[in-house]
């Protein structure tokens, strides 16, 4: 009874840690499976600048404008489309500020750093959420492993 | 079997002591209890010590260990240092120093502990006599059948009295 | 990094510069009063003679990102450092303040942060995204504008060609009027910097201690 | 009993030493609660530091040392009252030692956990102090063993452990006898601490080469923990601190403040727990000749330090050293000296002024002495930098005023709380004595 106390307890913790109430309910599968878009469709700087970008809602609106547009997430989009502000997405991924961490995309994704290396295997999640945990271990193993620099001020500055 | 008996005078407990092993008893039969330590000159109960021994060896393990990890956690970030060495015996000579005598003192308690039969008993069931200021208790384990022999032995060298404890 | 001293007229853009590009704290006039005031660089004023009959020298006085820097092996917790470009490094989030560095810096060119850094409020709107903003309880310094170099590294990189010398400027030397600062690699021979540091007036400051420092001030002799 | 009338006086000894363990007067526990107070007052502040920042300190640049640090050196110094103090009289087996030594490993053990809380009061983020400890972690990352900070932390580390066992070696005896206390938790407390201590001579045997081994190691130690403490300044590059003479230095400095401190115990010992027959003024005599030895020692290095530096004329380490005898600091640094050197050589120097209380006043004053010594040390050095441009000048705070207050006043209750625990003098090893004993 006690064991399926803690184990009920740290499935309530650890959940809504792992996933992120997003406004709208995207399937990050259908669209990748389904529509057969690359992630660098909607987040267009993933492989050139610093940030990968999230998408507008106007982006959404190019296709959802017409498609599937009689469904209950769609009609939700289409509304805050109509309002004129921007969807309030979740933030999945980020870094303590007091990490004082710079990343970049940029570098990652022209040395062939797949996205699913950090962000673990999107095609098949419903929405947004971090599928993998990331700490300063990730990074500098990964670092190691493909000999690119483990110096502090790669990152920290 | 266990005799158990009460002195009042170190010399008396010196002969005592000379008879028994005279009669054929060894040092780890015997075991005086008192409230403040006893000094006997050499070959009266002498109780060997590896402590020292403990020491060094404990000294030397903490040591070493501590120069390799420093060693090899140091060159395992691969630090940039413009000029200076990574690793210089000389500035880790400190950590050496400290990590050989903590690893001493350590040791040296752990064998304290040890030898002293404190966290090693070495007879679980022997009593222990109760013991006021100033008296001298002798424990002597032996065999029941030479119990007798042994009470006599105690009694000729001036002990204030003696019991037998099974 | 070159500063030719008989070009510097004292003005402090460099200082000004400094603080917007890299986010460094203000503190209040009582503050700055009791010594609470971060400067990456600060210029220092030397008099010669009496009033009125008074010649003022300037110094630019930065982290001189030494060779052998004092303060990098008196940090226990390797917050400072030589990165393999050369440069003496401060990592902010492993920094837990002992201080250590800036008893041994002979330059005091180290500053603290005392508090949590504050801004007069529209001034926290300029903040440069690409600097970390430094919390309470950490010591910095001038990293010659690592964030300047890291970008111009990666669009070097990205174009698949060398950086190009004086394509890095630091804030300093980019708002130096006088143009008496001058940036660029050491260890290439041809750089601006090193034909510079090879001229008969250079001098580096304190080389006597042994720090090696890498900013060489031009200065005629006297 | 009475056909024994040689065994008579251990019991009444037994009796003097354990009463102060059952008894506690208003006087103690006003001292206790007042005590405690100001350690919570200093708490606060500490509080207040570390929700606003360091900013609350006096300290600015250049002056990044300040009170904390000369706090810190102070009380690993007066650490140095006890083990060492304790360990050369075990080792020379001086049969005066035996009513000092407890007394004077309690202060070690003190003052060393109140000494080493400064270096982690002293950092910008303190809740990161364990990033100075090696342990494996994701960030691949380790302290850097090359700083002199590392050194001191295995240092006070290692001083730490081996004072706390050397203090609790020679507790054991005295706590199984206390097994049969009257009291259920303290009976509790004492029979586990005595880890079943049952009097046998193989424990004695034990006990006693342990003691002397630990003499031997904690003796070492003790030498190079203060020495480690002064290469946190030695090793850097600022005038005045470059100095090779600083280990000794600060080695000789610390075993003076701790005699210092130790006769002030000593002496309050006697007077509130009536201790007169044991704390005789032989005791006195004796750390007093000691004191008057350290207090030469003590000029001597004060004076081969300065003198080279005035000699040698160099023009930054002239500077530090005109703020001392000439300039800000001046009347500190002549307090200094006189309280040093001047009032111990006059008071205990002179055969016809030695006595308890004279000692006593001694003392007192090598304590401040001693502390300005270390704030001699610290702050001169950093108002003057090499770059005359970056000079500046350091008034202490509240906060960093009233956490040293606080810390003596920790002292005091911490000393007052193992008083009433553990009998301070060992009673054990507290054997009437024999003629030939004597001396």
């Amino acid at each position: 009874m006690k064991h399926l106390f803690l184990l009920l307890l740290s499935v309530a913790l650890v959940v809504p840690c792992l996933r992120a109430d997003q406004p709208i309910l995207f399937p990050h599968s259908t669209h990748i499976n389904k529509v057969h878009l690359k992630c660098i469709d909607c987040h267009i700087s993933a492989d050139t600048r610093d940030a990968a970008t999230i998408p507008g809602v106007r982006k959404c609106m190019l296709c959802h404008a017409k498609i599937a547009a009689d469904k209950p997430e769609i009609k939700k989009l289409a509304a805050i489309a109509a309002s004129g502000r921007e969807i309030p997405w979740q933030r999945v991924y980020g870094f303590e500020k007091a990490a004082a961490v710079k990343f970049r995309h940029g570098p990652h994704a022209r040395h062939k750093v797949a996205c699913a290396t950090c962000h673990g295997d999107m095609p098949n999640a419903i929405t947004a959420q971090p599928l993998v945990k990331h700490n300063m271990g990730t990074c500098i193993s990964c670092h190691r492993q493909n000999n690119a620099s483990d110096d502090c001020a790669t990152c920290h500055y | 079997m266990f005799l158990i008996s009460e002195f009042r005078s170190k010399d008396a407990l010196v002969e005592a002591i000379l008879a028994l092993k005279k009669a054929g008893l060894t040092e780890n039969d015997l075991a005086i209890f008192s409230e403040e330590p006893i000094e006997f000159r050499k070959g009266i109960l002498d109780r060997p010590s590896n402590m020292s021994k403990a020491a060094v060896a404990g000294a030397a393990v903490m040591g070493t260990a501590a120069t390799s990890f420093v060693y090899y956690a140091q060159n395992d970030y691969k630090l940039v240092t413009g000029g200076m060495p990574i690793f210089s015996f000389w500035a880790t000579g400190i950590i050496t120093y400290e990590m050989t005598m903590l690893g001493a003192i350590f040791a040296t308690f752990f064998w304290f502990l040890w030898e002293s039969g404190l966290i090693r008993k070495r007879d679980p069931e022997a009593p222990v006599p109760m013991i006021g200021p100033a008296s001298m208790s002798l424990r002597v384990r032996c065999e029941i059948s030479r119990a007798d022999n042994f009470v006599e032995i105690l009694r000729g060298s001036g002990c204030i009295k003696t019991e037998r404890v099974k | 990094m070159v500063i030719d001293l008989d070009r510097c007229t004292g003005c402090e853009a460099c200082v000004v510069a400094c603080h917007s590009e890299n986010n460094i704290g203000m503190s209040t006039p009582e503050e700055a009063a009791r010594g609470r005031v971060n400067h990456w660089i600060r210029i220092d004023r030397y008099y010669e003679g009496q009033f009125p009959d008074i010649k003022v020298k300037y110094r630019p006085v930065l982290c001189q990102h030494c060779d052998e820097a004092p303060c990098e092996p008196v940090c226990p917790v390797n917050a400072t450092y030589h990165n393999p470009e050369g440069l003496n490094v401060q990592v902010y989030n492993r920094c837990v303040g002992t201080f250590y560095c800036a008893n041994n810096c002979p330059y005091t060119v180290r500053s603290f942060n005392w508090f949590d850094p504050k801004w007069p409020e529209p001034m926290q709107l300029q903040h440069n995204p690409d600097v970390s903003i430094r919390p309470g309880g950490v010591m910095e310094k001038c990293t010659f504008c690592i964030q300047r170099i890291k970008r111009v590294e990666d669009q070097a990189d990205a174009a698949g060609r060398p950086v190009a010398d004086g394509e890095v400027q630091p804030a300093c030397v980019q708002s130096c009027p006088a143009e008496a600062m001058i940036f660029g690699d050491l260890n290439d021979p041809d750089s601006k910097v090193s034909r510079l540091a090879g001229d008969g007036r250079a001098t580096k400051l304190m080389e006597e201690l042994g720090t090696k420092p890498k900013v060489v001030y031009l200065e005629k002799a006297r | 009993m009475a056909e024994h009338p040689e065994l008579l006086p251990y019991g009444i000894i037994r009796e003097d030493l354990f009463r102060p363990l059952s008894r506690a007067g208003s006087k103690w526990w006003f001292t206790v609660v007042a005590c405690f107070l100001l350690v919570v007052a200093g708490l606060a502040a500490w509080g207040v530091q570390l929700r606003d920042g360091l900013g609350v300190t006096g300290l600015n640049r250049p002056v990044f040392w300040g009170l904390y640090i000369v706090d810190f050196v102070f009380w690993i110094g007066i650490s140095h009252a006890g083990t060492l103090i304790s360990a050369i009289l075990r080792l020379t087996d001086a049969a005066w030692r035996k009513p000092v030594t407890r007394a004077a490993e309690a202060i070690t053990l003190f003052a060393l956990m109140i000494g080493g809380l400064f270096p982690i009061i002293h950092l910008g983020r303190a809740w990161f102090f364990y990033w100075l400890i090696p342990y494996p972690n994701a960030r691949l990352m380790w302290p850097n063993f090359r700083s002199p900070l590392v050194w001191d932390l295995t240092a006070i580390v290692t001083y730490v452990t081996g004072s706390a066992i050397y203090l609790y070696l020679p507790l054991i005896p005295d706590m199984a006898q206390l097994g049969a206390h009257n009291k259920p938790w303290r009976r509790k407390l004492y029979k586990a601490l005595s880890l079943g201590w049952t009097g046998s001579d193989r424990e004695w045997h034990a006990l006693e080469m342990a003691m002397k081994l630990n003499a031997v190691i904690i003796l070492a130690v003790a030498i190079s923990v203060h020495t480690v403490v002064a290469w946190d300044f030695s090793m850097s590059i600022a005038p005045t601190w470059h100095s090779t003479i600083f280990g000794p230095y600060f080695v000789v400095g610390a075993i003076f403040s701790g005699i210092g401190a130790l006769i002030i115990v000593m002496a309050t010992l006697r007077r509130t727990l009536h201790l007169e027959n044991y704390l005789i003024k032989r005791h006195f005599d004796n750390m007093s000749k000691l004191l008057l030895t350290m207090s030469l020692l003590w000029f001597y290095f004060t004076m081969s330090e300065h003198i080279t530096i005035w000699y040698g004329n160099e023009p930054k380490e002239m500077g530090v050293f005109g703020q001392r005898t000439r300039g800000d600091y001046a009347f500190w640094f002549w307090l200094m000296v006189f309280v040093n050197f001047v009032v111990p050589v006059t008071l205990l120097g002179i055969k016809k002024l030695r006595s308890v209380k004279t000692a006593v006043i001694a003392s007192f004053g090598v304590l401040i002495g001693m502390w300005l010594e270390r704030y001699l040390i610290v702050i001169p050095t950093l108002v003057t930098p090499r770059l005359a441009s970056a000079t500046s000048v350091y008034t202490p705070s509240w906060v960093e005023l009233m956490i040293t207050v606080a810390t003596f006043a920790a002292m005091i209750m911490l000393y007052l709380l193992f008083a009433r625990l553990f009998p301070i003098i060992a009673v054990w090893e507290y054997k009437p004595h024999s003629p030939e004993e004597e001396d």
